[in-house]
C-alpha cells in the first residue's frame, strides 16, 4: 500500500506555497534488480491538486520524474484554513490521495 | 570555508610538493555552480518520508515476539527516544558496551521483538530493490533530538576507551591507498572533486557533520543513509575491507567524531548528494 | 537521572564541545599501549568477509604505521629525521620500472586512467571486477583546465608539462614521484600507488605522458 | 509563421484533452510525447513545434549537478494567461519529463525533480492563450564522489 505524502502548505502573502514529498520508486523499466532481472516500469503519471475543491494542477509525469518525488504548486489568493488534496495514480493503477490545510507561513 | 587559510592550504601543498604550478585559468569556482543545486534539494528532503516511516515501525508491534520498541532504552530510559541521539554513543550496562544508534537498535530489534541478528545485519542498508527499516529507525530517532545539541559524554572508562580508539583509528594508515581519515578530513576547505570535505580535526566543523549530518537522505542513493553506513563507504573508497555494522571500530570511531560534535545542534536526518 | 542531558543548557553544552578534552583528561584515559592494542583488535575483528588476502589489506607495513602519530597528517608528520631517512629509503628501494625502459607512454591511454576513480573496491568480501584499476588522479589533482570535476586535496597539476618540458629527467622525476611519493615526501598523503600494486609500471607511464606531453589537454592553454 | 504554428497547435492540444484542466477529470496521458526518443518528436506530441524563443520563462536549475538522479527544476512563466509548462531534458533517452497544466487560482509555476542520464540542454516549453514558447538552460551532470 502506498505510503501517505508528506504535504507543506504555507502562505506567503496570499499565495500558498504547497510543497510535496512521495514515496514512490518511479521505476523507469530500464534498471535491473541485484538478480539481474529488468524491473518493470512503475511511475505516477498522473499528479493533480486541489484548492478547496477546484482543480489548480494537472500534472502529466514520465518515468524521467525522480524516485521520491518532490514538487510543488503555488497558489494565489489563498487564505489559512483552506483545503488542499492531493492525489496521485500510477502507471499500474495505485492511487493515493491526501489532504492538507493551510497554514501561516 | 575561510577563503585566505583555503590559499595558504594550497600555497602549502605546492610549496612541499615542489609543483608550485600556476593558478588555474581565472574562472569561476565550480563550487558557485554547485551551490543553487544544493540549495534546492536541501528546502525538500524525502528524509522526512523515513522519518515518518520510522516512527510507524518504532510503534509497531513486529517481529517474533510481537513487540513494539517502546520499551527500547536508547539511554534516555525505554522508549524515550527525544535526546537519544544527542548522547550517543554512550555505555550500556546491559550490554556492558559503548552503542552507537544503530548497535543500540539492533540491539532491540533482537532482544525486545526477536528478529535474527544476522537478518537486521543483512538489510542493514536499503536498495533499490529493498528499503531497510533500521534506516527509517534511525531517521525517527535522529529527528526526535531536533533542536537540542550534541551531548555526548565520556563518563564511563569504556567510553573514554572508545573515544580513544576512535582517535587513533582516525589517524591509522593503511590499505593499498595508504589512507586514514585523516588524510581526506584533516585540512578545511578540501574537495574530492567536487565535493567538500569537513575538517574533522575541527570542532566547529564536527559540530555542522554530526549534528546536520547523518542519517541524511543521499539522493545518489534514493534512500536515507546512516553514520554507519558513511563508515561504511569510507572504508570502501579506502579500498580496506567491508567494515562490520556495528562493530567496535566502528562504533569507536562514531564516539571520537560524535564527541568532538558537542554543542552542535541537532537538524535531521539531513540531504546531502 | 535520565533527564539530565536532555536538559542541560545550551551553554553547559558547548563548555563541554570546547573544553571536553581537558575535562575528561582528568578522568583517566587509557594509555597509549593501551589504546593502540585495544584498537588494533578492534581492527582485527572489524573485517570478517572475504578472503584473507583482502582481509590483511587492513594489516599496516612499517611505513604505514610510521605515518600514523595521532594529531599529524602530512604536513605535521612530526619525524625524526632518522625515521624520515628510513621512510625515504625504503621507498626508493622500492621503485620499479617498466620492462620496456619507457618511463613516458601514450597520453591518450593516460587520459582514459586520470579520471577513472574505480578499482580494487570490496563489496561483501568481493574485489570489483574491472580489466584494470584507474589512476585517481583527478580525485585529488586538476589536470585538464576545462575539465571542473577535479578535486583539490593535491595541488593542481595544470600545465605540469609546460612548465618543466618533457626531458627524460622530467619523465623520470615524475615516474618515481607516481610510483612512490614517499621516496621524496615521507607520509604525503599521495598513495604509494606503485609500490602498494595499484597501478601498473606501464599505468604509471601513460599517466606520465599525459602530465608531460605537449599534446596532452594539460598543457595545452 | 509562429502564429500559424501555434494554431495548428491549439486544435491538436484540444484534440488530445489538454484543455480539460477546469474540469476534475486528470488530462489525458501524453503517451506519444512521453515515448518520443527525441526532442523534436516530443515538442511535436506538445503542438508547440513553433514555439518562440521567450525570456519571460525563468528556469532555476544548478549549473552543474552533482547527481543526475535528482536534478531540481524550477519553471515561472511571466507570460500572461499561461496555461501549461512542460519540461524537456533534451538528450534523456525519453526526453520530454513532465507537463503541468493550471487552472483556476493555480501560479503558472513547475517545480519537479527528474533524473538526467548526462549534460544536457533542458527546455521549458509554455503555452499560453493558445501560443508556445520555449526556454532553455543547460545542466551539466558530473560523477561525484571519488567516481
Amino acid at each position: 500500500m502506498a505510503e501517505p505524502m508528506k504535504i507543506r502548505a504555507l502562505l506567503k502573502g496570499d499565495v500558498a506555497d504547497i510543497r510535496v514529498l512521495v514515496a514512490h520508486s518511479m521505476e523507469t523499466g530500464q534498471r535491473r534488480d541485484a538478480a539481474g532481472n529488468l524491473v518493470a516500469a512503475h511511475f505516477i503519471h498522473s499528479m493533480t491538486v486541489t484548492h478547496n475543491g477546484k482543480p489548480v494542477y494537472d500534472g502529466q509525469w514520465s518515468q524521467a520524474v525522480s524516485r521520491n518525488p518532490v514538487f510543488a504548486v503555488r497558489i494565489k489568493g489563498a487564505r489559512v484554513g483552506d483545503k488542499v488534496v492531493v492525489s496521485w495514480t500510477d502507471n499500474k493503477n495505485d492511487k493515493r490521495t491526501d489532504e492538507v490545510s493551510v497554514a501561516a507561513g | 570555508m575561510n577563503l585566505s587559510s583555503r590559499a595558504a592550504a594550497i600555497c602549502a601543498f605546492a610549496l612541499a610538493l615542489a609543483t608550485g604550478s600556476g593558478p588555474v585559468t581565472a574562472q569561476s569556482k565550480p563550487e558557485d555552480g554547485l551551490a543553487l543545486g544544493r540549495k534546492m534539494l536541501a528546502e525538500d528532503n524525502p528524509g522526512d518520508l523515513w522519518v515518518e516511516r520510522g516512527q510507524r515501525l518504532f510503534t509497531a508491534k513486529r517481529g517474533p515476539k510481537n513487540a513494539s520498541l517502546e520499551k527500547c532504552d536508547l539511554g534516555m530510559g525505554p522508549g524515550v527516544v527525544k535526546g537519544a541521539f544527542a548522547q550517543l554513543p554512550r555505555y550500556f550496562a546491559d550490554t556492558d558496551k559503548v552503542q552507537d544508534l544503530e548497535s543500540r537498535l539492533l540491539t532491540c530489534m533482537v532482544e525486545l521483538q526477536g528478529f535474527k541478528r544476522e537478518d537486521i545485519i543483512r538489510t542493514r542498508f536499503g536498495t533499490l530493490d529493498r528499503d531497510s527499516d533500521m534506516e527509517a529507525l534511525v531517521s525517527y530517532v535522529g529527528a526526535a533530538s531536533n533542536g537540542l545539541r550534541m551531548n555526548v559524554r565520556l563518563t564511563h572508562a569504556k567510553e573514554r576507551e572508545m573515544y580513544k580508539a576512535g582517535e587513533y583509528a582516525f589517524y591509522r594508515r593503511s590499505g593499498p591507498l595508504d589512507f586514514a581519515c585523516v588524510t581526506c578530513h584533516g585540512e578545511s576547505g578540501k574537495r574530492i572533486r567536487l565535493q567538500d570535505l569537513p575538517n574533522m580535526t575541527k570542532a566547529e566543523e564536527m559540530r555542522e557533520v554530526v549534528a546536520t549530518g547523518w542519517p541524511a537522505y543521499r539522493g545518489t542513493h534514493s534512500t536515507v543513509r546512516t553514520m554507519q553506513h558513511r563508515l561504511y563507504d569510507c572504508f570502501w573508497q579506502m579500498r580496506l575491507p567491508d567494515l562490520g555494522f556495528a562493530s567496535d571500530l566502528s562504533v569507536a570511531l562514531t564516539a571520537y567524531l560524535n564527541y568532538s560534535a558537542n554543542g552542535g545542534e541537532i537538524k535531521l536526518p539531513g540531504v546531502r548528494r | 537521572m535520565k533527564g539530565v542531558s536532555q536538559f542541560m543548557s545550551r551553554a553547559a553544552a558547548s563548555v563541554v564541545g570546547l573544553a571536553g578534552l581537558v575535562i575528561a583528561g582528568c578522568a583517566a584515559f587509557p594509555d597509549a599501549e593501551t589504546t593502540a592494542k585495544n584498537t588494533e583488535q578492534m581492527v582485527t575483528d572489524a573485517h570478517t568477509l572475504g578472503a584473507p588476502a583482502l582481509i590483511r589489506r587492513s594489516v599496516q607495513d612499517t611505513s604505514q604505521r610510521a605515518c600514523s602519530m595521532i594529531g599529524g597528517s602530512e604536513g605535521s608528520a612530526k619525524l625524526s629525521q632518522e625515521q624520515a631517512a628510513s621512510l625515504v629509503k625504503t621507498a626508493r628501494d622500492s621503485i620499479q620500472y617498466p620492462a620496456s625502459g619507457k618511463l613516458s607512454g601514450d597520453w591518450k591511454t593516460g587520459a582514459q586512467l586520470v579520471t577513472d576513480g574505480r578499482g580494487q573496491r570490496i563489496v561483501n568480501g568481493q574485489v570489483e571486477k574491472l580489466p584494470g584499476n584507474g589512476a585517481l588522479c583527478t580525485n585529488c589533482h586538476a589536470m585538464d583546465p576545462t575539465e571542473v570535476n577535479a578535486g583539490d586535496v593535491g595541488p593542481s597539476l595544470v600545465a605540469y608539462g609546460k612548465q618543466r618540458g618533457n626531458s627524460e629527467a622530467v619523465a623520470r622525476y615524475t615516474y618515481e614521484r607516481i610510483y612512490n611519493a614517499w621516496a621524496f615526501m615521507p607520509c604525503s598523503n599521495m598513495p604509494r600507488l606503485g609500490t602498494n600494486g595499484f597501478l601498473t609500471p606501464e599505468q604509471i607511464a601513460h599517466v606520465v605522458a599525459y602530465l608531460i606531453d605537449a599534446g596532452s589537454p594539460v598543457n595545452r592553454q | 509563421m509562429k502564429f500559424g504554428g501555434s494554431a495548428g497547435a491549439l486544435v491538436t492540444l484540444a484534440a488530445a484533452g489538454l484543455l480539460k484542466t477546469s474540469q476534475a477529470a486528470a488530462a489525458v496521458w501524453n503517451k506519444a510525447g512521453f515515448e518520443s526518443k527525441g526532442v523534436a518528436d516530443a515538442v511535436k506530441s506538445l503542438g508547440a513545434s513553433a514555439a518562440a524563443d521567450s525570456r519571460d520563462i525563468v528556469i532555476t536549475a544548478p549549473d552543474i549537478a552533482e547527481n543526475g538522479a535528482v536534478v531540481p527544476i524550477e519553471v515561472v512563466s511571466r507570460i500572461p494567461n499561461t496555461q501549461s509548462i512542460s519540461i524537456i531534458a533534451e538528450k534523456n533517452p525519453f526526453p520530454l519529463a513532465a507537463t503541468v497544466d493550471f487552472a483556476n487560482s493555480a501560479e503558472p509555476y513547475a517545480y519537479v525533480r527528474i533524473k538526467m542520464g548526462q549534460t544536457s540542454n533542458v527546455r521549458a516549453v509554455v503555452k499560453a492563450d493558445g501560443k508556445f514558447f520555449s526556454a532553455v538552460k543547460e545542466v551539466k551532470i558530473t560523477v561525484g564522489g571519488c567516481g
